[in-house]
């Protein structure tokens, strides 16, 4: 099985042509003792029989289950036309746009994506992207600690866990100090979310005002859908904002590709990481786009660079893109109001356990029951439900908790059945 | 073309909603956004139009020979798309495994993470890989932290340095630094190789890794790197490989091998995944029995009957939430088992020759950066000879546009004057290469006759050259409404 | 651009299986074929690139304003696409429908031909509808064929005619006569419309029926069709409503309503099917009562509590061997139920606005074919005044191909002199008519001041003007070993 | 719901353009008692929720049952480039060629296709495709009335019995004489099949002979797989070869959209039905693709042209293309070999039947169980599988007789499970 087109005859021309007698010949400069000593590999399979293997395992995924499971990635409805778009050669066969005028519908799309990120977000630059949500916030801290000069970077119990596990791992050797709270007092930064990882909607106007008085910089991680209706970062006052935007038309996909959003202040732009786009010309006065401050990257800083980052998340950055401008500006709206309105329907329905969160929601919300959350799951798992997050294993609750998200995929009907199938597992 | 902005008109929608068919409700206004964001206001038409024009205004290699030196543009197989659009995969919840009470429902994703590592770890030589890190620079942090970890562990404590040849790719010291490390930097010898003398110079004590590719950035097989090795290991400095360049030794010399301790796969190179215009890639990261404690996790195990998860002993942590780019791990999957380890073995002996002939068909004209030698999946050659008419690399790199070609990569190595880095990859024919070949002499035959037509290229997309300073003074970086 | 023939090297692989894993099996020699089949020997990325670059010689709705009078050439939604990728329906067999041990298995197949024969129905203003015509001609056919049965049944034997306006398209009067029908024209008025005098004297006992379109092709409504069918019911002859132009007044005016037997839907049209640079389409016949028992079989009915199928009584058959183009009328049905009933009304309406106003901005420049009159979904202009200067439709054609928009239709219908058929349908946006209308009235100014540029167009596309004459004498059709 | 994109303000100055107050008053013309009668229609629903109820009626056909089922269209493996390439919006959005500068890539392929089909046949001349293979038996039945100006057509035993139901169908108003039978005497044609309906394999080269000897032609509907094995139309001496074209890249998708296939020798061109490409050139030599002999098409010729057909099935003989180029000459010669083969197997481990071909079969045989077949199939399905097609509601064998087909999909495990399953079902 192979994807070489070279037929042995044009290989014995090339090899002519080379002046060597062999392909192992041009080995020949691995020292022997370097050559391969295992190989204990699967024998190559046809397309057909590689279709099929991968169909049988993915039959081992319960793919028909309905899922209330959220924690920062969503079950959102992703338009066709996102895939039909997506899916041309011309996008996903390119790389990095080196020559910008063979390049130009990356460049362009890069452009446009930044334009979307910074009107949904209220900030004035938006980067071309990042890996995902996580790391996202990592590189938001180790650019506060850039532009501060400042050690310490607090992060608020608002962060996903799972966010702050991924700081901890990135910082482990830095020497920060990565602290609990929302004192700015000495910070590099605070690090809040919104909803936070529970799903409760705040307000940060006031910490961002504290942060700026203590010299800290305000990071806020948000959830791209809930901007359809919340407050914005830039409303807020927000330094830097991140997040995670597979609620824009990606997949779910097991944890990834997705798409690592920043967006920061102007003053800030200079230690921003990550590539940037930008609007020009040519002789002829023709617009067109162009990478700029690469002075900022690692292909030419080196180890002064503001990221390690090259590869990003292009394509999803595009997914997004398409996405937002296939719902437009009403669409969007819509999306999060019924995203709104259903949760808090489901929530109204589940008076048998106890909602932890002690303000408003917007899609998710955290739910006490009268049973152990992981019993309870694996109860309306036979019913065909993903009941939501049990909280306990994340270490954000206690055995009987369990994070229930909502999507406008959901009907009236989907959430009045799992609703009964919730309540008979938690309270029989 | 326009801007999707600026074809917005107020009022037109794309997709719209069902009909609310819940009660209303309402969030306080004070936690609420004042306006709507500004998103385009366009038909589903307007949008399929304008993505179809923009995607027309790219090369990549479904329509072009894309020869981009340290990238491995190879062909990204459809079957790969084909089987990452499964659903059972595609609408997969990453945090469903955070709950053993869901694993039952996740046996073929944790089925294929396990064995996608299992395999990556075979073909580097290495003990145990994790998907767990993004790209290929995330795979150089993820491996910087396991070395920093390592030393930690160990009580290592004056070990904060790492070496990296002056060859290397911007990520690796990049992402030593990004890590915590001092970065020192090692000179390339005139032969291109690393210069053996001056990387025992700069070890010492301090030294706690050296990170290396193999071939190097200028297309050569080190052929010293177990003796590095040896001196590195010598003073417990852990060797750290960039997988960049794997494409051209799989399956005939293995990291692991060659004396690696931790490595990088890039599986948007080497395995075909597409490279989407700058990404998603995703970067595992593989290690030798001494890091095996610190991978990150939690990593998939086989239990008893079944696959479960598992964190290791002294693991760093997470490198990302979930499990990485598991949909591109899946590709890669895909495109191993199609291939199997003869295969595999092919792949690596056609990227050299390819790389070699289009190297003995380019020297006459374009000056090989080092000489007689053979070179291994790319060639890095000059175009100094050209410059001296006052035909750069970049001149030749856009006159190639033209040509329906993409250019090469151009000035890196940043060893290399006026380098043009030539990676034709296993999966281009000889025809191909021929053509592309035939373009490059003549163009060089142009630089010869002093033609000023290079510099006016490229003529024949949408736009020529784009004043970059402009964009950098400007800094014109949304359109706002 | 080479053909994919040109292409082939000896011995290069695209897909390949896996090793045989039964006994090898011979055939005897003398029934075999001597050679193997001259099939091009390429590799995968040969293929995607060759009919990658093969696509961007083309234009297509999704890249262009493709305003092709008589064919509605509207967006073809993606949901359609995604719907009809679903394996659940891309895999199942159609003569397992033949058993009905399998029906327990195509409940969900039956059920969508079940449902959008009904709503079609509903929507031409008919009793019942079959799917199994493949095309608009072939609905045609099935219907003539239904005429024929009918008449034969109620022992009508000598009704041997087919009557046909002069603007009818030639898949009327072909398919009554592939059916086995004399065919004899009726001439239209002065201004476009049936002549009822011109009909009533070729109206008589000899007529089995009489084939028709409203709006005709001239875009123009016919406010006397009922008095038509009236006349032809007298002496038996059956009405015929060819369905091409249903987009004019779907939601508005019913076939069945205007006095029509029987009509056949264009599902490629009205009902946003792709046209596949030719098909597939799809065209489904509908009938009135009188017709039901005649209509082709077997077709599927409500049974208990689960879909069957039945043969009409009188059916006349097959007119294919299965369910007709199952997968188009799942991407109509697809379309249908996302617009519903409100949805498809306006279809009609913004389809006649904006062929009304595009004809209200060119008729300035281009002589409207037939005066005053507003149009329907398209409109007729004829470059009449043009042609005095030499600028033929055919220029203007080949102009707008350089300005980046698909022509209008020209030289069809065949009633007016250098016609220019116009039909935008209802998905497209102002501004994009405003543009194409600019190019139009430019081109009329260029025709004007005697424009030599215009016979050259088109210049932007890989090929000029092609020889068609030399086409058709050396006749060269395949590329031969 | 809509994809219309005019908003109200742009509908008020296009009705302001052309004179009018509303939309409705463009609808004057029509006659009030013509107005609108009934419109008993849906509601319309979201693209998420079209998706959803499509999904739903999916998930009541049983998608994940292996299929032995044949009788002229077959669950061959379909390449992933096939849909990658032919769902390229420049392609399946476009239309006819009528203006061939800009439809180059169509042109082109129509004659990469007729190149393929005449290399595949060994006949001299393809047309770019007919609807598919039952009204292609019809369109070379009626080009031989045409071209012999005979009215008598026989149908040999051998060809699909749902075909000559769609001739007879077709032919009901023609007056000609259908009688079965190889006896050309006073015959426009002989149409035959091979293999036959029932899978039998033949070589009909004698009859083509005593055919033309008769002043009549010979008519074969072929299986293009099997073309990878079997002697051509072409050394048969076939006047007019037609197929279904499905088998080459098309999914069964219950009926259709398939592909016909109709292929003739130079002699017979201008009466053949459908349309047909060329080369040629433009002013500047350039070589390009056009539509020739237009002459015989309704559009021109009206009720004298060869065919009423306009639309066909361009975009599947796109996809044939797509699959033969990628199959190649090997690889489509190894399709068969591994057909015939897996069939073979499979025919030896069916032993408690009775296999009915009287001659050699190539991948389909027709086998007579010790009791009634579609008693047997109701009883494997619930194991999984479609058995193949009982013959006796085809009117093709008794209440006993299987119609098996297999295809290189079917592994030597599935063929062992399948025939365990079927002799079980069979004599238990
Ligand atoms: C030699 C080398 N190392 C590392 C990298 C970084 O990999 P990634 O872009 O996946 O982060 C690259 C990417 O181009 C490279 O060429
Ligand atoms: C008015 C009219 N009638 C009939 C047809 C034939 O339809 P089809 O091409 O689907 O066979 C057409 C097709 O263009 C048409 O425009």
């Amino acid at each position: 099985m192979t994807w070489i087109p070279t037929t042995n005859e044009e290989r014995d021309e090339m090899l002519a042509a080379i002046g060597v007698a062999s392909i192992d010949e041009l080995f020949d400069v691995i020292p022997p003792d370097l050559r391969l000593k295992s190989w204990d590999l699967p024998e190559g399979l046809s397309e057909m029989a590689v279709k099929r293997l991968v169909a049988e395992m993915g039959n081992r995924n319960c793919g028909s289950l309905v899922s209330y499971a959220g924690g920062g990635v969503y079950d959102h409805f992703i338009p066709a036309a996102v895939d039909a778009l997506t899916s041309r050669g011309e996008f996903y066969t390119a790389y990095t746009p080196y020559q910008p005028e063979c390049a130009q519908g990356t460049l362009q799309s890069i452009y446009e994506y930044q334009s979307a990120i910074v009107r949904l977000t209220g900030m004035d630059f938006a980067n071309a992207s990042l890996y995902e949500g996580g790391t996202a916030v990592f590189e938001a801290a180790a650019m506060a600690v850039r532009l501060t000069n400042r050690q310490r970077v607090v992060i608020h119990e608002s962060l996903n866990p799972v966010y702050r596990q991924v700081v901890e791992t990135h910082t482990a050797h830095l020497g920060l100090d990565i602290a609990s709270g929302d004192d700015p007092t000495g910070a590099a930064c605070v690090i809040v979310q919104n909803p936070s990882f529970l799903g409760t909607v705040r307000d940060f106007t006031a910490l961002a005002e504290r942060c700026h008085a203590a010299g800290a910089l305000l990071v806020l991680s948000f959830y791209p859908t809930s901007l359809g209706l919340l407050k914005t970062p830039g409303e807020m006052g927000v330094d830097i904002a991140v997040a995670e935007g597979q609620c824009l038309g990606i997949p779910l996909g097991f944890g990834g590709p997705y798409l690592g959003i920043l967006a920061t202040r102007k003053e800030h732009i200079r230690k921003m990481p990550g590539r940037l786009a930008a609007e020009t010309a040519d002789a002829q006065g023709r617009r067109g786009f162009v990478l700029t401050l690469q002075a900022r990257e690692q292909h030419i800083r080196r180890e002064k660079a503001m990221s390690n980052i090259c590869s990003n998340e292009a394509l999803m950055a595009l997914r997004s893109l398409i996405y937002l401008c296939l719902m437009g500006k009403d669409g969007f709206l819509e999306v999060a109001r019924h995203c709104h309105a259903k949760a808090e329907y489901l929530k109204s329905k589940l008076d048998f356990g106890t909602v932890l969160n002690d303000g408003p929601t917007f899609n998710e919300f955290a739910l006490r029951l009268p049973r152990n959350a992981e019993e309870v799951a694996k109860r309306v798992m036979d019913q065909g439900y993903f009941a939501g997050l049990p909280l306990a294993p994340l270490g954000a609750g206690e055995e009987t908790d369990l994070l229930i998200a909502v999507t406008e995929k959901r009907t009236r009907e989907d959430l009045d059945g799992f609703a009964q199938a919730l309540r008979e597992a938690a309270c029989n | 073309m326009q801007l999707i902005y600026e074809k917005s008109r107020e009022g037109r929608r794309g997709i719209v909603l069902d009909a609310l068919d819940v009660p209303e409700a309402k969030l306080p206004a004070a936690l609420c956004r004042k306006e709507p964001a500004a998103l385009p206001e366009v038909s589903e038409l307007d949008v399929v139009r304008h993505f179809t024009h923009l995607s027309q205004r790219n090369f990549g290699v479904d329509s072009h020979f894309y020869p981009l030196g340290s990238c491995t543009m190879k062909y990204n197989p459809k079957l790969a798309e084909a089987v990452s659009a499964n659903p059972n995969f595609a609408a997969l919840h990453p945090l469903l495994a955070t709950s053993d009470a869901y694993w039952p429902c996740l046996q073929g994703a944790f089925q294929v993470i396990y064995e996608t590592e299992r395999i990556l770890a075979e073909i580097g030589g290495m003990q145990a890989v994790s998907l767990q890190p993004i790209a290929g620079a995330h795979g150089e942090l993820a491996g910087t932290l396991l070395i920093a970890a390592y030393h930690r562990d160990k009580g290592n404590t004056q070990k904060d340095t790492i070496l990296v040849p002056d060859s290397a790719h911007g990520t690796n010291p990049a992402s030593a630094a990004i890590a915590g490390f001092k970065v020192v930097q090692v000179p390339s010898a005139a032969d291109g190789t690393l210069d053996v003398e001056a990387f025992k110079a700069k070890l010492n004590d301090n030294v706690a890794g050296v990170m290396l590719t193999n071939p190097n950035t200028h297309g050569l097989y080190e052929p010293k790197v177990h003796e590095v090795a040896d001196l590195a290991h010598a003073v417990d400095a852990l060797m750290y490989y960039d997988g960049a360049n794997l494409n051209a030794v799989i399956g005939q010399s293995r990291p692991g091998d060659m004396g690696f301790d931790v490595m990088h796969f890039n599986l948007h190179k080497t395995f075909a995944t597409p490279h989407g215009m700058g990404g998603p890639g995703s970067g595992p990261v593989g290690v030798g029995e001494r890091l095996v404690p610190y991978l990150p996790g939690p990593r998939v195990v086989k239990l008893e009957s079944s696959f479960g998860l598992e964190m290791p002993e002294k693991s760093i942590g997470k490198m990302s939430p979930f499990f990485g780019n598991f949909m591109i791990a899946l590709r890669a999957y895909a495109y191993i088992r199609h291939l199997g380890g003869d295969g595999l073995k092919d792949v690596a002996r056609y990227a050299v020759l390819n790389a070699n002939y289009m190297l003995a068909r380019l020297k006459q004209a374009y000056q090989p950066a080092f000489g007689e030698q053979r070179c291994m999946h790319e060639c890095v050659l000059t175009a100094a000879p050209q410059a001296k008419q006052g035909v750069r690399a970049l001149d030749i790199a856009k006159a190639l546009l033209d040509r329906g070609f993409h250019a090469p990569t151009v000035y890196f190595p940043l060893t290399v004057k006026e380098s043009i880095m030539i990676e034709p990859t296993e999966t281009e024919s000889k025809e191909t290469l021929d053509a592309f070949c035939d373009a490059m002499l003549s163009l060089a035959e142009m630089a010869e006759m002093g033609s000023d037509a290079l510099h006016a290229a490229p003529v024949s997309l949408p736009v020529g050259r784009l004043d970059e300073v402009r964009a950098a003074w400007e800094l014109l970086c949304a359109c706002l409404p």
